[in-house]
């Protein structure tokens, strides 16, 4: 067992603790934002792909990693924009009215 | 600075970033809110990803460089799809998710190839094999969703077995791999079978399936990344991971629920099931009724119950549907809409399209809410709506959709459907509702037939 | 820095938000179980007392070690006895009928 | 088995703990799953304790055992008391968790005195700093509450900056430490210093006020475990300590909100608070009432609502006032508990009191629940609360209390109001609800004037 694995272990319970908390709050008006908003901070393995790229250590290694940048970073901006564009679209009838 | 003190930096940017993700989470539980959580993403986003460029390991920038530009080409574009288009989009960046999860995986594994655990082995076989399955299961899905791949379920005899028999041989040879980590041949013959399977898992399903799996296909890909968090032992991505793939577990338990079916059958059977046969409806009376005639019992009410369905994202019908709230509202005529979790084809579908048409989301009614209001309302409008007013599933033990909790539509004073014929919604079975004394079908397309209510709402306007 | 105090941050902060996430739904009617069951999961430290103690490296730690171990783990024993015995006490009118 | 895969399997088993505590947390959210809640908690405790016998560091045990029993041999009678001394157990309980948390450290730092790091260093003093002083003031707190100690307020001038100095010394000998760890001669000064600020912090808080007190402490024994657990590298008492902290800190934070105190009040101000001193009242005119009056207007009501508050706790009214709802619930009348977050000294006080009593937990309704209910209430009978139904929190803006939620006994069409005198409650200040006209004052100890009006309604039964 890898000397981390525990520590890793305690983080992915704990976070997934935090996760069912929170996303069974969520308004089910938002169910569909919500999908796109959690695919871009999934897309967080960018930072990942980043150091395989960047480390340059083969071709394959290399070109898998560059792939892999493009794939999260589009998911990334792309997941974000439709977010805020979806988010921005729902308004109270008390701010519509101001 | 040294390479350590650096890494110090990175680290703290890291759990930055986390507490961020959290808190954006945290703030999309309501629509108050909601902008700030997204703000919080982009920031734990951008500074990790800054962060990381910094990273002491990093030897040539070119290729990041270079495909941070194409994934931005790719990203922006796909941010500004219609709304109507954003459940393809979403099986889509599935897809892509999955596939940067896969190929990471790959490269560590050729990386790491002398010097890899039997425990990281697996670790890595697993990850490759759950990342590569959810990227040809999401392109399928995309495909289907957009119909460039036809939408009906495509099956055969004995297709249960030979899916299983690959996924078998995908398990075997990842087995075979922890075993013997050396043998590099039989890693890109894992993932060409695991990428097959992907294909045949999600190829069975009808169209109208595609929303849970696109939920399930989300929360694969989410502990796929968190695996891969466990390979390369990132805090960051272990977090993110867990947080995506409990959203999408989450989601699929909630439209189970919603549509009573048992969690292990989507677990598990969801992916077999084939769309029940459509049984013979025969043809009895309904009572029909002109746009003139809605027109007039509409300006009578004093309560109106609006129940959009899946029919309304398909006539595009949400912002006439505006329209007829505005003028009842200005008539003094009290307007909600009542929201089906399920009603449409994704989760929280209906209420997307009537924000993007201006609806107010005070006027957005859950259906636990506004079940209790039936009796006091006038008139319903069913638009485009079926199995999720469907009496069936409270009366008949037998139905295909018994137990689902429906919008009690048939309690109120007078129904209205607006729909183009008699033909029946998702779950192909007939719905006892259009058959009720108190019930006017409006047969038409939702957005013709609204306009033209509106329109007669206005010549009784002016009539006046 | 230790090697572990990265990973045990994240831990601290995600238990942190766990334990917001939860404690704020607990009702307001079992804030005084609550208060004592916490305490009673707090005394958990008696598993690093004990490790103290059975290291037997000095008398003075041993001692330490000793009187930490007699102090948490009597917070654990009457913890859990005294929110037990509150909780039972809380019955519904159904429950009382039947 | 060797030590590292023995260490394997205490790692999992302290996992399988940390879920457990999450579950029983998750569970005592309700009362029907809070059994449930506390046999995790039990489950996870016993499994850690087990699990860590098995250590193989441990040489010795017969210290263990001894302490061990001696620990259940204090606890055990500790989990007896009766439960109106619940809050100085809890004072108690905190003393012990704080005491065995800075035992560790300090014996960490001797143990370590040889490769300690300055990182770790300052972790431990810190530790050992917060586990000091939480050690003594919750001896303080619970002396006081227990009456072995003055309850009022000891101040003198200048206190808060002898205070201050001395805090500001623990932390100038820790930062000494920090540079120079082997000076051994600074930490039992340290210790020392910091067990004085203790002390110091809260003896000037009058005993009303220990509730905030408690919870704060609460949360200080909390985090020291959770930096206990940074120190000793154990990732179950980073959670641990971070769930019980959590907990006390949002205790904190919820009777700050009802008693509408300043977060940053309490966290740095409330320590000095001195009570108000209480305002001169006038003798103004009341109308009074005997039990024989008070139980025909309760005879004669459809709903009722009763408030307690601490003159219930004081008087040990409860069993009485359980009677008396029986007997008027049998008579067909509505009787509910109106429960304001903070009435009687402690989070939770009247609840757990009534529950004692048997009164079911549907009955206790709690403040924002029950405000809307009170126009439409007959008779609300105040019984030893003041502060929390005070009008003066809405209406005077200058008063003590001005913004504090209140219970809205006033709109009742009659307020009936047990309590032995004309003096005030916990702010001081006096209550204009004794002089409307629909209110009626019953004055006399609790249980005794509650014990008469039960006469007189079976009396009243029996004469009919
Ligand atoms: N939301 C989700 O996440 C999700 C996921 C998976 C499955 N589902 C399922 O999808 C169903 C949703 O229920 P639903 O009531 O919204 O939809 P539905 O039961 O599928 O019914 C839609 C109705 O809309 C009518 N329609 C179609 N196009 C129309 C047009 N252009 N103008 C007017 N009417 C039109 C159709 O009748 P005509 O052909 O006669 O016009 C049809 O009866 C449920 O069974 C649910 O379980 C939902
Ligand atoms: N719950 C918490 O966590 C907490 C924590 C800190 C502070 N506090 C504070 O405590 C106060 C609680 O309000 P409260 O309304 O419950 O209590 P209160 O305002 O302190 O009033 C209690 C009343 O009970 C009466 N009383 C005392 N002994 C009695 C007896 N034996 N029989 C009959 N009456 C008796 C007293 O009047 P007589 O002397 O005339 O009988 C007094 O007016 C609030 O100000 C709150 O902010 C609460």
């Amino acid at each position: 067992m890898p000397p981390d694995f525990i520590s890793n272990l305690y983080v992915f319970i704990l976070a997934g603790f935090v996760g069912f908390g929170l996303i069974k709050r969520v308004s089910p008006l938002l169910h569909t934002p919500l999908m796109s908003l959690t695919n871009a901070l999934d897309a967080i393995v960018v930072v990942a792909a980043i150091i395989i790229t960047g480390r340059h250590e083969t071709p394959l290694t290399t070109t898998l990693g560059a792939i892999a940048v493009a794939a999260s970073f589009s998911n990334m901006v792309g997941g974000f924009f439709i977010t805020d564009r979806m988010i921005r679209m729902f308004k109270s009838g008390a701010a519509k009215k101001s | 600075m040294n390479a350590a003190a650096i890494q110090q930096y990175l680290d703290f940017a890291y759990i930055a970033a986390v507490v961020l993700f959290i808190l954006a989470l945290k703030w999309l539980s309501s629509p108050v809110s909601a902008r700030r959580g997204v703000l919080a993403g982009e920031v734990a986003a951008g500074l990790a990803v800054v962060a990381t460029l910094y990273n002491p390991e990093l030897v040539a920038y070119k290729w990041i460089v270079i495909a941070l530009i194409i994934g931005a080409g790719i990203g922006i574009p796909l941010g500004m799809v219609k709304i109507t288009a954003v459940p393809q989009r979403t099986a889509l960046s599935h897809a892509f998710g999955a596939l940067s999860a896969a190929m990471i995986g790959i490269a560590e594994y050729y990386v790491g190839l002398s010097r890899i655990s039997r425990f990281e082995m697996g670790e890595i076989a697993m990850e490759v094999i759950i990342g590569s399955l959810t990227f040809t299961g999401s392109l399928i899905a995309a495909g289907k969703l957009q119909e460039l791949l036809p939408q009906r379920p495509i099956v055969y005899k004995g297709q249960n077995i030979v899916s299983l028999s690959v996924l078998g041989a995908a398990v075997l040879l990842a087995a075979a791999l922890v075993i013997h980590p050396e043998q590099t041949v039989l890693f890109p013959i894992m993932v060409i079978v695991a990428l097959l399977f992907g294909v045949m898992l999600v190829t069975p399903i009808g169209g109208a399936d595609m929303p849970t799996v696109i939920s399930l296909l989300n929360s694969y890909a989410g502990f796929s990344a968190a695996l891969l968090g466990f390979v390369l032992n990132s805090k960051v991505l272990i977090v993110a991971g867990a947080l995506d793939g409990s959203s999408g577990f989450i989601l699929s338990v909630i439209m189970c629920k919603a549509m009573n079916r048992s969690f292990t059958n989507v677990l598990f059977g969801a992916f077999g099931t084939v769309q029940v046969a459509v049984g013979k409806i025969e043809a009895r009376p309904v009572r029909s009724a002109s746009a003139e005639e809605a027109a007039e019992i509409l300006d009578a009410a004093r309560k109106v119950v609006i129940i959009p369905g899946y029919g309304m994202a398909v006539a595009q019908a949400q912002h006439k549907l505006r329209e007829l709230h505005d003028i009842l509202t200005k008539r003094g005529i009290d307007v909600s809409f009542a929201i089906h979790p399920v009603a449409g084809r994704m989760p929280g579908h209906m209420n997307v399209l009537l924000a993007e048409a201006d609806v107010p989301y005070d006027r957005l009614i859950e259906m636990d809410e506004i079940n209790p209001e039936f009796p006091r309302t006038d008139v319903v409008l069913v638009v485009g709506a079926n199995d999720v007013v469907n009496p069936a599933a409270r009366n008949d033990k037998n139905s295909p959709i018994a137990g689902m909790p429906i919008l009690n539509a048939s309690e109120a004073q007078t129904v209205m459907v607006i729909k183009r014929s008699m033909s029946p919604g998702f779950a192909g079975i007939d719905n006892e509702l259009y058959y009720l004394d108190k019930t006017l079908m409006l047969f038409g397309d939702a957005k013709n037939f609204v306009t033209s209510i509106i329109k007669e709402l206005n010549a009784v306007a002016a009539g006046t």
